[in-house]
């Protein structure tokens, strides 16, 4: 069945509030209002008040409600509107959420989901734009995930919950729209990252909203005769180092797409971890196609500079391939 | 009406109840245009219009000096447009364009003109309140005697960021003046099911703050209420709260469908519409004909057909400044 | 004294207000025991007292069950032991132990009991509202009959994080019993110097949640109020919130130079002291003798006595479990 | 004269408090406490309560007030007690302080100064041990620096207050008691990050609280005849690339440490540059020495097993050395 992304997390999300009484969402305006990307839509409905739990503009508290509630033997799926506004919620997340686990000497787990849109792509401006995956993944006693296909958007929700730990779901605004066929596996394995087209001459790493990018940037080449493996990392913490560096010794070659700014990107670990484990088998350094440091612009040509494109994934490939 | 407005009117100028209609007016106009841009692309992202609320913005700006401080929300066109910021530059802004008031970087929610001491355009649901209280504490320790107008919707009420901002102004006795625009709803939630104690007067004089409620679709009831806080906290009374009662006539967003409130509410309040039940008023006590409603009407309008000439015809910014002005001596990274 | 306690003091155990005189002993000689050995270098990190606030937790405490929740902060050494935490396990704990009540990891801020539903050592200063506000979520959606007993400071009450979690406990009335303690400082900050209203209980009426302000030096006070408000609690009442008028003999820290308090001050409140004052009651009443003071404090005695045997003697944890429960599964990065 | 790193930072804000009248220091306890580590201790009496703010304990709300001091031509130092409360105020830094500028088309400048202690190995636990400098250097907008000798501390103050953009400042909790002689030319470059031994035979890379740590590998080394380099980031955003690839093009070799966890760290970063920079030049692949990635345990055994130690240090040059 050929369905959006959108619709896939909706599907995943209804089967765990039908299948688990534990199980409820909880964020701003994903009840009445029916969710700012529409993804709960109707749930409010479906499912009643107090489990489509409307919150007031209050993120550090329901986050942190939402690991209290989570200790307390409830299965929460908190949904922050968006990356942008997590930035004053962490303290929970880090203090609390991911510490608790080691702190308390295995005494606790945090069952908790967070949801958030993340990415830029919309002309939103500066503060509504941000792609700060990397801050999350940095951050031990949480798992980070970036579903990018609409067979992870169906299938990491469902993984994401059996995680006795904190998981943490970006997904990036400008998929909701994106439309695939949806095949009967989709589940996911959420410690593995996912080639998504096998190649040989070099390894295309990305994740979220630049996985099509990537993917684009690969048929791009192919049609010059460049043939190139993308990775999906989708997994960001714990990153599948296997996978990377395999890939790698397949390839010789790589180059990393990633929306965050270059420095301290995810990008910039992924490397790290490439030259850690592959530096013999590189037969070239590997590039970084990130953000450019720069908050991004609500101008339409300006934005695009900002972010990270096929054109210049293309032109990085040629680059590490010297061609 | 104060003295100051009543010296100027006497001195020939525009009669300032047609000044505070006028500016209505000029907002709704714009924002109307606003919303027929964003059909068409020319206007992107996200778009918050003020229709409905246009009394607040009047009544208060008009209760300002110039050279008191503006802090707003992402819902601030109107607020820029009568702090003084020219609708070409708005226009431009939202166009994304190099002449825009901030270089087309910004868009909608982040109308900023340094000039003016419009301090944006905060698209971060309660940001703006700590800012507010930075500015007043500046003017305070180099003794200016200056006001600093903070706006925010009632949905901030609930942040954080309100509750320490708020203490902190009142704790130092800081020259902000609160302006809450309580248009019932933060997106879809409605105040009732967003805060335990709905009356925002009384949760605010929790802090020993004084406040006003004040029927926030009446321009001139606005006008007052901010006048007499503006004047306490120029005299250095410390801050002020004024809850301003409104509605906003159209869907938070262009991308709301509106589930969450009943059609008939929506037009139940448009009833009170700001702009016709003053101008009813006017007419009423003789101040303003029909034909001086059509003529401030068609001002506004040909104000708003100038600005999307001049939008359209303003120039984009080059690729190549991308990077000019993350920071102030170059470097990035 | 509530009906349970006057039925448990009737079948013959030791006396219910004895028993409340006998906690604030064991905290105060556990406390007094943790200075010295902070002194000789067996406790590290930063250690915060409880000495002269005794009475708040032993009042408190004893007005919830077994199965209710408790929240606490850095300052709780003696919640956890009148929650039952073993003092064992306490003491072991802030050696580093791995029989400690957090397997050494923790220390001082961060005792931790799950099997006594003690969620901690918070060192974070109002880190610990929303997590009560969470806890008391999920047993109202499961219909688990419990109060969740959140204590924090004074000083947490300026942060965004009580205002955001007192208003969604308000809001969605949820079974959460707030103690304040309020010592008057916040590390060297009085409250007047911190908040704009010092009166908490007005503060907290704002979020239309009922108050009650208490002699925190008055061990029975406590537990009546805390009683009272805890049923309301239980009782599906919403949340309570309780100020607890209480003072810190001791330094905020073993690192606090205490420029910010007259010592005459400090020797007012000592006057005050829980222990001596409810103890020279007892005596008045004639439930108590000077003999039976002296056993209940010799009791506290060896129990300490013992706990640093214990801590002395514990193991350390093996530095090859430094990666265990970092996450569940095992996986780290 | 030989000061402790304290009373350098000392020095540098009563300097500045007297040279300025827009200056002014604020945060919770800086005054009638004294600051937690008596960083102002006496300030308060000699400043007066308004230019020595003592803050409730709101660092979202005192930071955001600072932004807004700055913009009303203020020169506001906010002091955040220690980096693990920061994460209640990563909202203003970033959504404020960092975006303004660019965001208002170079309208506004924030000419703030945000210091705030950092790091771990006093035994604080999980919540009191962050290191998350790579959090703030990820962020355009604002430039990093973290002051690791005596005189950088004694240095930075006045150069961050020269700068008319947000500066946030790490000094690590260890090194306050640090001593070391002050010469006259303590003026710091906070464009270039600084070589404190030059060495041939690999570049060892640290900043803050590892410096020291990194100084006594060198030392060790130095006895079993192994000359490296240590080179102190300092500048921690922006980077200073230039003066990292040309040591590396000398040395061949690079080990990077940092008190960060390793996902995501800071060093990755510098790998990531190192790679592209010079990727032709390096002998063998660079390491990096950070933090296991696990919260910093409160018992010392397990908190000095956490952390980057000069034991490590030598271990991983040898690594790199191949000896
Ligand atoms: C911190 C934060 N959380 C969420 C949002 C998303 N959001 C934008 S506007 C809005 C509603 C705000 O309501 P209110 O403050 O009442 O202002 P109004 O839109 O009614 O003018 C929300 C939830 C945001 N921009 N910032
Ligand atoms: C968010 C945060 N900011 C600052 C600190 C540092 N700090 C620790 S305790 C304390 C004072 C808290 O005072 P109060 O809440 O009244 O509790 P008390 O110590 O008096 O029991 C401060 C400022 C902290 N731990 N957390
Ligand atoms: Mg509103
Ligand atoms: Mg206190």
């Amino acid at each position: 069945m050929r369905i959006s992304y959108r619709e896939a997390i909706r599907q995943a999300l209804r089967e765990a509030l039908a299948a688990d009484p534990r199980v409820f969402l909880m964020g701003e305006d994903v009840g009445r209002y029916g969710g700012t990307d529409a993804v709960s839509k109707g749930f409010y409905e479906e499912f009643g008040p107090e489990r489509i739990r409307d919150t007031p503009l209050s993120e550090l508290g329901f986050v942190g409600a939402g690991i209290g509630a989570a200790l307390g033997g409830m299965r929460p799926i908190v949904e922050i509107m968006t990356v942008n506004f997590s930035l004053l919620a962490l303290d929970q997340i880090v203090n609390s959420a991911a510490l608790l686990r080691h702190m308390s000497g295995g005494q606790f787990s945090v069952p908790l989901v967070i949801r958030m849109a993340t990415g830029a792509g919309r002309q939103l401006g500066a503060q509504h734009s941000h792609s700060l995956e990397n801050w999350f993944a940095h951050i031990p006693g949480i798992r980070v995930l970036a579903p990018a296909t609409v067979a992870d958007a169906r299938g990491m929700l469902g993984a994401a919950l059996a995680d006795p730990d904190p998981v943490v779901i970006f997904e990036h605004a400008q998929l909701y729209n994106t439309e695939d066929e949806l095949l009967d596996d989709w589940h996911c394995d959420i410690e593995r990252a996912a080639i998504r087209r096998p190649g040989s001459r070099l390894s295309l790493f990305a994740y979220g909203g630049s996985l099509p990018k990537a993917l684009d940037a690969a048929v791009a080449l192919a049609r010059e005769s460049i043939d190139v493996e993308v990775v999906d990392l989708r997994v960001l913490r714990p990153l599948d180092t296997r996978t990377i560096a395999e890939s790698v010794r397949r390839t010789h070659r790589a180059v990393i797409v990633d929306e965050g700014w270059r420095s301290g990107s995810l990008a910039a670990e992924v490397m790290a971890r490439i030259v850690e484990q592959c530096f013999f088998d590189l037969d070239a350094p590997p590039l970084r196609v990130c953000s450019e440091e720069v908050p991004i612009p609500y101008a339409k040509h300006m934005e695009d500079a900002a972010l990270p494109q096929v054109a210049k994934i293309v032109a990085a490939v040629k680059e590490v391939l010297n061609v | 009406m104060n003295a100051k407005r009543k010296a100027k009117a006497a001195a020939g100028e525009q009669p300032f109840a047609l000044r505070l209609l006028a500016d209505m007016l000029r907002i709704r106009r714009m924002e109307e245009k606003c919303a027929e841009l964003y059909g068409t692309g020319k206007i992107r992202g996200f778009l918050h219009l003020y229709i409905g609320e246009e009394a607040c913005a009047s009544g208060a700006m008009h209760a300002l000096d110039a050279t008191d401080n503006v802090v707003a929300t992402y819902r601030e066109h109107g607020h820029a447009l009568l702090r003084g910021v020219p609708m070409d530059a708005i226009m431009a802004e939202m166009f994304g364009k190099a002449a825009g008031c901030s270089r087309g970087r910004g868009g909608s929610m982040h109308l900023f003109d340094a000039a003016r001491r419009f301090y944006g355009g905060n698209a971060i649901v309660g940001g703006g309140l700590p800012l507010a209280v930075g500015l007043a504490l500046a003017d305070r320790m180099q003794d200016i005697r200056r006001v600093t107008a903070c706006f925010f919707g009632e949905g901030a009420m609930a942040e954080g960021a309100f509750h320490e901002g708020m203490n902190l102004a009142a704790l130092w006795r800081l020259p902000v003046l609160f302006l809450c625009e309580n248009n019932l709803y933060a997106m879809g939630t409605a105040l009732a099911r967003s805060e335990s104690q709905t009356d925002l007067c009384e949760k605010v004089a929790s802090y020993k703050v004084p406040t006003l409620k004040v029927d926030g679709m009446d321009v001139v009831a606005v006008h007052e209420a901010t006048c007499r806080a503006a004047q306490q906290v120029r005299n250095g009374a410390g801050p002020f709260f004024v809850e301003l009662q409104t509605y906003r006539f159209r869907a938070h967003s262009m991308f709301d469908p509106e589930l969450y409130r009943d059609k008939a509410e929506v037009e139940e309040w448009k009833k009170r519409g700001p702009i016709h039940s003053f101008s009813a008023q006017l007419k009423a006590a003789g101040e303003l004909t029909e034909e001086g409603f059509l003529e401030l009407d068609a001002a506004a309008d040909s104000e708003v057909a100038a600005a999307v000439a001049f939008a359209e015809a303003a120039a984009w910014e080059p690729v190549g400044d991308l990077l000019k002005d993350v920071t102030t001596r170059g470097a990035t990274a």
